[in-house]
């Protein structure tokens, strides 16, 4: 599993350098300003509980506890489901204030970013829900807690994700988005030692 | 998968998770806050990701128990975080002389 | 019975078209890989032979420029994605379960799903030839060109949800490997007791893990630009920018070069020690080499890239980076020729293509440093001079070192040897129509020939040279066509080849050839990388276990292939969308479900049928 | 053994014979890179030539080793190979040889980065190169009539021994100016401006230029000339450029051919004229240029008519593609098309 996280590393790093890279580039349409900071940080702190719930799972699994574990994987899954209603209800919200991924570039590439994170989300849920029923069929129990473990790997992956993005994002990105787009620019060439 | 079942011995019980949770909970309030503050933009864009990176790295070491793991594991996801970081900020400098 | 999860019985007999299309084992994948690489190596080189009868005389109107254009297309993509990949996959499955001393893969239906999606990406890509819809972008289709704009029949989204499939399937064999190298290795194998195939091959799984999410992105990103208009290379007017498909590709390019470059190497640096009858020279520094030359290879993407104005500071540090990647593949190559010092050298068909792999290799390594400096490569880049380089390393490289495989391990797969004074024959004439073809071209891009010109004028000076070119790549030809004699002679009436016809030292050598579908009775314990050559080897080869108690492999599963058929059929349906949206939905939306009923399907099914079991114990 | 050693010779000698023979026989070539007519070229071609030595130098020589010690260690009957695992200071050395070999190329390389990012001459010459579908348009900002700009397309005239920059866009599609013998290429992005490196012709004369980056169906025929002359000829070319062409006295086929060209207009421009479209090339002077339709066909009457004809017969068009119409089929007889060819041969400079 690890090496399939390594390999997301690669697939969200590209996804959120291209959006850096395209940021105030575009010409037409709402950009940053469109973001709506409270919500965003309201949905991150459901994504964090969640990342707690599974990990209560997991050591309730561990220690043979089945309905602990049971409950805290069904809770996993139901926060899950709740970052995903604010994330529809994000997408909803900007489309009638006219941003799409027609629209213009920051909506091509905010939008297909936090939309392939979202598939991830939903694919997590299915796999979580998964889980959680076949702990009543034995397939799930003490013995194998390695599937669960897995999948907790791929739920913080996740998470993680989810931080980055808000946190590079959606406060670099909305914090007064004009001027910074020269900052951020200029902080990576010095890294890199470019004139 | 010998190795993996006798690591699980030394995992943290739930009273350790509660406790991370609640900074990782902390942390994004503070950045939060921080967002809504009107300090000089230099300062506040690198809180914001100093933030996410701590919160980032305390995941990654306690809820998904790197630290516990051999590092194999790390190495695993840490060669490519760092080939990551290095062709997004050579991407970042490259784009910035766009001629408009 | 929880055994069944789907609707059809689970196959078990060994025999027939459907053991193959639901088999498991490692050794029937491989077969499958090489012998699909090896119909794909055919259809590109007809590819090719048409480009070449085209450009053999000036002006000439045999071909029109949409066909050539095609052709030039699908040539590319079918050699680097359909012919060079697999092959390397063949020799992966075939050999890393062997080589390392285990039973299997470590995710035996992974492995099947990985070349199912692999086969139908390719059938669903080269599909687009029977609409006449041949993509004609060019095998790395720069981004204005591939708009919908610019494009007018869907020949484009053929490649992009093509590549888009076999991505996916690459990209999870690479996974499949990562696990099988580092998880499953016999006792006693350390990893610098490990045979050099099998680092090369760990790198390349590392390579393919870490290279393919850019070019999946990026394949995305001009998905939804011409299904979906959003503009990420398309509006310059909106701020894309271009170049942004350019950095995406090459950021996936290079690193994809060195997956077409390394299992070669591997095989080489494995059949150098058993025709030298000495150790590889080195060991670790080759395989160091190797994994230096994997990191570095992620740092050079932008020398395709001089010519699109960067700017200096760019256009140095890639060009650095570049002359820096070449000193550990200057490394390799010393390493090979200090294990020819001091052998006794045998000149048998595997050792001939090696030689010519390392003589051809360095050569195109050299003409690609010329141009690592960003001056040559203004005057080189997009001419003929780029098409010898990579030609002289992807075919003189990869392709004769996939030939030393190829004749070096047939014996293995099949239990009969190749015959040599035909393999003699095969490799001379390939050597020579090989630098017939690809020599002139040198000069051709010399004297200003362009890339991907499907005529040029009189009074060019390009003709006589276009004619050598012309007659040696029907040499070439003609050296292919005595290789499928040679194999199908051998395949019906060979000499029965042994367990070690050349007495080599990996642990693949040991077992019987063909091998049993359990390869090792026992799981031997390793003491040293040339288990076979020690004094005290202790892989005495046990008589095959009796029926009873072999041990127990996983069953056939019919999973995989449906899986992998509707993730294709996801992709046919976007396309049917475009022209008529109802049936398209209705496609994508009854191939998603089917698909998410098989992965359903494939995740509940046992790895051991019931029935398997109780009939054996 | 001794028959592969009989065989490898002789084949050796036959491939450098004919290596030879092909470069002889190619230096002819208009695009030859080996023979340099800029500075900018120039400045390449000292370093082409010492990283092709380089790579020759040390190409033969690993060839030759590599011989040597295949003929040399052949398996001998009772000859045991030595069992060597490796030497480290043998690594060593050939990991820091390859780098000394680089530095000699690579520190060239780094001064001849520098030197194009250097600012050009004072009198430097501004040009706009712009990459249209298969056809070059040029403008020389500031030269045109009372201060505009001087357009025109597929025949860059440039004065010989200035320093000339060239600002490259693109319209459509990447594309590449090249042009082999005065300066090596730099794609045309849309949407991106580049600079192409500043070159200075040594002698007048007509240079071949072709675009390198594959930019479609008819990729292979979109080429153009450089015709560098003496700056004299350079500036009475610009006059008579700006000046338009001199009405053609009435009754003559170029007469009938300037009423006809009413139907070209839109899309093409004659500068001086009531003809001002700018989706076409412009065709100012194109008497005097010596080649049509970017680059492919040599400026003769025939070839002309047979262009306006039918474009789509010479070059490949996929339908859909904002180009050119047919006009043979109907819309123009014979008649008009040999008049309309006469008239754009008439516009010379006297």
């Amino acid at each position: 599993m690890w090496a399939f996280l390594g390999s997301d590393v690669l697939f969200f790093g590209t996804l959120i350098a291209t959006h850096l890279v395209y940021r105030g580039q575009s010409v037409s349409g709402p950009t940053e300003n469109i973001l709506d900071i409270p919500i965003t940080s309201i949905s991150t702190f459901v994504l964090l509980m969640s990342s707690l719930a599974m990990v209560l799972a997991l050591s309730g699994l561990q220690r043979g506890k089945m309905g602990e574990a049971r409950f805290w994987l069904a809770a996993t899954a139901l926060l899950g489901s709740v970052f995903i209603g604010f994330q529809m209800y994000e997408f909803a919200e900007f489309a009638n204030e006219g941003l799409t991924p027609r629209t213009n570039l920051f909506g091509s590439t905010f939008l297909i970013m936090t939309g392939f994170h979202g598939t991830h989300v939903a694919i997590g849920i299915l796999w979580l829900w998964s889980l959680f029923f076949a702990t009543f069929n034995g397939k799930i129990h003490q013995g194998n807690s390695l599937e669960v473990e897995i999948a907790g790997l791929y739920w913080h992956f996740v998470d993680i994700v989810w931080i980055v993005i808000f946190g590079v994002v959606y406060l670099v990105g909305a914090y007064g988005a004009e001027e910074h787009v020269e900052e951020a620019g200029h902080a990576a060439a010095a890294i890199f030692g470019i004139g | 998968m010998a190795h993996i079942a006798e690591s699980h011995a030394n995992h943290p019980g739930p009273r350790l998770y509660i406790t991370i949770a609640l900074i990782l909970g902390a942390l994004t309030g503070i950045e939060v806050a921080a967002f809504f503050l009107e300090m000089s933009s230099w300062i506040v864009v690198w809180i914001l990701l100093l933030l996410s990176l701590a919160k980032f790295l305390m995941v990654v070491f306690f809820f998904m128990h790197l630290r516990m793991d051999d590092n194999r594991f790390a190495l695993l996801f840490f060669a490519p975080m760092i080939v990551m970081v290095s062709i997004a900020v050579a991407l970042l400098a490259l784009f910035q002389n766009i001629t408009r | 019975m929880a055994a069944n999860t789907g609707i059809l019985r689970r196959p078990l007999a060994p025999v027939g078209i459907w053991a193959w299309m639901t088999t498991v084992d490692h050794k029937r994948i491989a077969v499958l890989y090489g012998v699909t690489a090896f119909f794909f190596f055919l259809l590109g080189g007809m590819e090719a032979l048409v480009m070449r009868v085209q450009l053999a005389s000036a002006e000439s109107t045999l071909v029109s420029a949409a066909t050539f254009n095609a052709m030039f297309t699908m040539h590319g993509t079918t050699m680097v994605f359909m012919v060079v990949m697999p092959a390397g996959a063949a020799f992966f499955n075939f050999l890393v379960p062997l080589m390392i001393g285990a039973r299997d893969v470590a995710f035996p239906r992974l492995n099947a799903f990985s070349y199912w999606l692999f086969l139908f990406g390719a059938l669903f890509m080269n599909f687009s030839f029977f609409m006449n819809a041949f993509p004609d972008i060019g095998w790395f289709g720069y981004a204005p060109l591939t708009s919908n704009e610019f494009t007018i029949s869907n020949a484009t989204d053929y490649w992009v949800l093509g590549l888009l499939v076999m991505g996916v399937g690459t990209t999870a064999a690479g996974f499949n490997f990562v696990v099988t190298i580092l998880n499953m290795r016999a006792p006693g194998m350390t990893l610098m007791r490990m045979p050099v195939f099998v680092w090369m091959t760990l790198i390349v799984a590392f390579l393919i893990i870490f290279a393919f999410p850019p070019l999946t992105i990026a394949l995305a990103f001009l998905t939804f630009d011409r299904f979906f208009d959003t503009n990420f290379f398309v509006d310059i007017g909106a701020g894309s920018d271009p170049l942004l498909w350019q950095h995406l590709f090459w950021i996936f390019g290079h690193p994809e070069v060195y997956i077409l470059i390394l299992p070669a190497m591997g095989i080489v640096s494995d059949v150098l020690p058993t025709f030298t009858r000495k150790p590889l020279f080195g060991y670790s520094m080759i395989v160091f080499a190797g994994v230096v030359i994997a990191f570095l290879g992620f740092g050079v993407w932008a020398h395709h890239m001089f010519t699109t104005g960067l700017g200096p500071w760019a256009n140095a540090a890639f060009s650095a980076t570049t002359m820096a990647i070449a000193v550990p593949t200057g490394v390799k190559i010393f390493n090979w020729l200090a294990t020819l010092y001091g052998g006794s050298i045998t000149f048998k068909t595997p050792m001939l293509f090696a030689l010519g792999f390392i003589s051809m290799f360095m050569l195109g390594g050299l003409s690609g440093i010329m141009h690592a400096v960003t001056a040559v490569d203004s005057q080189q880049q997009d001419t003929y001079f780029i098409v010898a380089h990579f030609h002289y390393v992807l075919f003189g490289g990869a392709i004769f070192g996939i030939n030393s495989g190829i004749y070096y391990w047939f014996p293995k797969i099949t239990g009969k040897m190749l015959s040599e004074p035909l393999g003699k024959v095969h490799f001379w004439l390939m050597l020579i129509g090989f630098n017939l073809t690809f020599m002139p071209m040198h000069i051709l891009g010399v004297i200003g020939m362009p890339r991907r010109i499907y005529t040029y004028a009189e009074d060019m000076g390009f003709e006589f040279l276009n004619q050598i070119v012309s007659a040696g790549a029907f040499i070439i030809a003609l050296s292919v066509i005595i290789f499928i004699i040679n194999v199908v002679r051998s395949v019906r009436q060979g000499e029965p080849a042994g367990d070690n016809p050349w007495e080599a030292a990996t642990l693949e050598w040991s077992i019987s050839s063909p091998p049993h579908h359990y390869n090792f009775a026992v799981v031997p314990t390793v003491r040293s990388q040339y288990p076979l050559w020690d004094e005290n080897a202790n892989v005495v080869l046990p008589p095959a276990l009796p029926a009873h108690d072999e041990p127990v492999m996983p069953d056939p599963s019919y999973w995989p292939i449906v899986v992998a058929f509707s993730i294709t059929m996801v992709a046919g349906g976007l396309i049917i969308w475009q022209g008529h949206a109802i049936a398209g939905l209705t496609v994508i939306a009854s191939m998603g479900l089917l698909g998410m009923r098989a992965i359903y399907g494939w995740v509940l099914e046992p790895m051991e049928d019931e029935a398997h079991v109780s009939v054996h114990h | 053994m001794a028959r592969f050693l009989k065989l490898r010779t002789p084949i050796l000698t036959v491939a450098l014979m004919a290596l030879l023979l092909a470069v002889l026989s190619a230096c002819a070539s208009p695009q030859n890179t080996f023979d340099p007519k800029s500075d900018a070229t120039d400045s390449i071609l000292t370093i082409y030539i010492l990283v092709t030595v380089v790579a020759s130098v040390v190409g033969f020589a690993v060839l030759a080793a590599m011989v040597w010690l295949i003929i040399k260690f052949r398996a001998k009957p009772g000859v045991p190979a030595k069992q060597i695992h490796g030497n480290t200071k043998l690594e060593i050395a050939w990991t820091i040889a390859p780098i000394f070999i680089l530095l000699i190329i690579g520190i060239p390389t780094m001064y001849w980065i520098a030197g194009t990012a250097e600012d050009p001459a004072p009198n430097v010459l501004e040009v706009e190169a712009t990459g249209h579908q298969w056809w070059f348009e040029f403008t020389y900002p500031g030269m045109g009539l009372d201060g505009g700009d001087l357009i025109t397309a597929n025949e860059l005239v440039i004065p010989v021994g200035r320093d000339i920059r060239v600002t490259l866009y693109s319209d459509d599609v990447v594309h590449s100016f090249w042009v082999p013998q005065l300066v090596g290429k730099t794609d045309m992005i849309p949407g991106r401006t580049n600079v192409l490196q500043t070159f200075n012709a040594y002698e007048p004369g007509l240079y071949y230029g072709q675009c390198a980056e594959f930019c479609g169906t008819a990729h292979a025929l979109m080429r153009f000339r450089v015709n560098v002359k003496t700056s004299a000829d350079f500036s009475t070319w610009a006059d008579a450029h700006n000046a338009g062409p001199a009405a053609p006295e009435p009754g003559t086929a170029a007469a009938r051919g300037s009423l006809g060209f009413a139907t070209c207009s839109g899309c093409h421009a004659i500068s001086g004229t009531a003809a001002q479209g700018r989706i076409g090339p412009d065709l100012s002077l194109f008497g005097e240029r010596s080649t049509i339709a970017a680059g492919i066909l040599d400026n003769t009457d025939a070839n002309l008519k047979a262009w306006i004809g039918d474009v789509r017969s010479i070059k490949p068009i996929p339908e859909g593609a904002r180009f050119m119409p047919t006009f043979n089929d109907g819309t123009l007889d014979e008649g008009q098309i040999a008049d309309i060819a006469a008239y754009l041969n008439s516009l010379t400079a006297e």
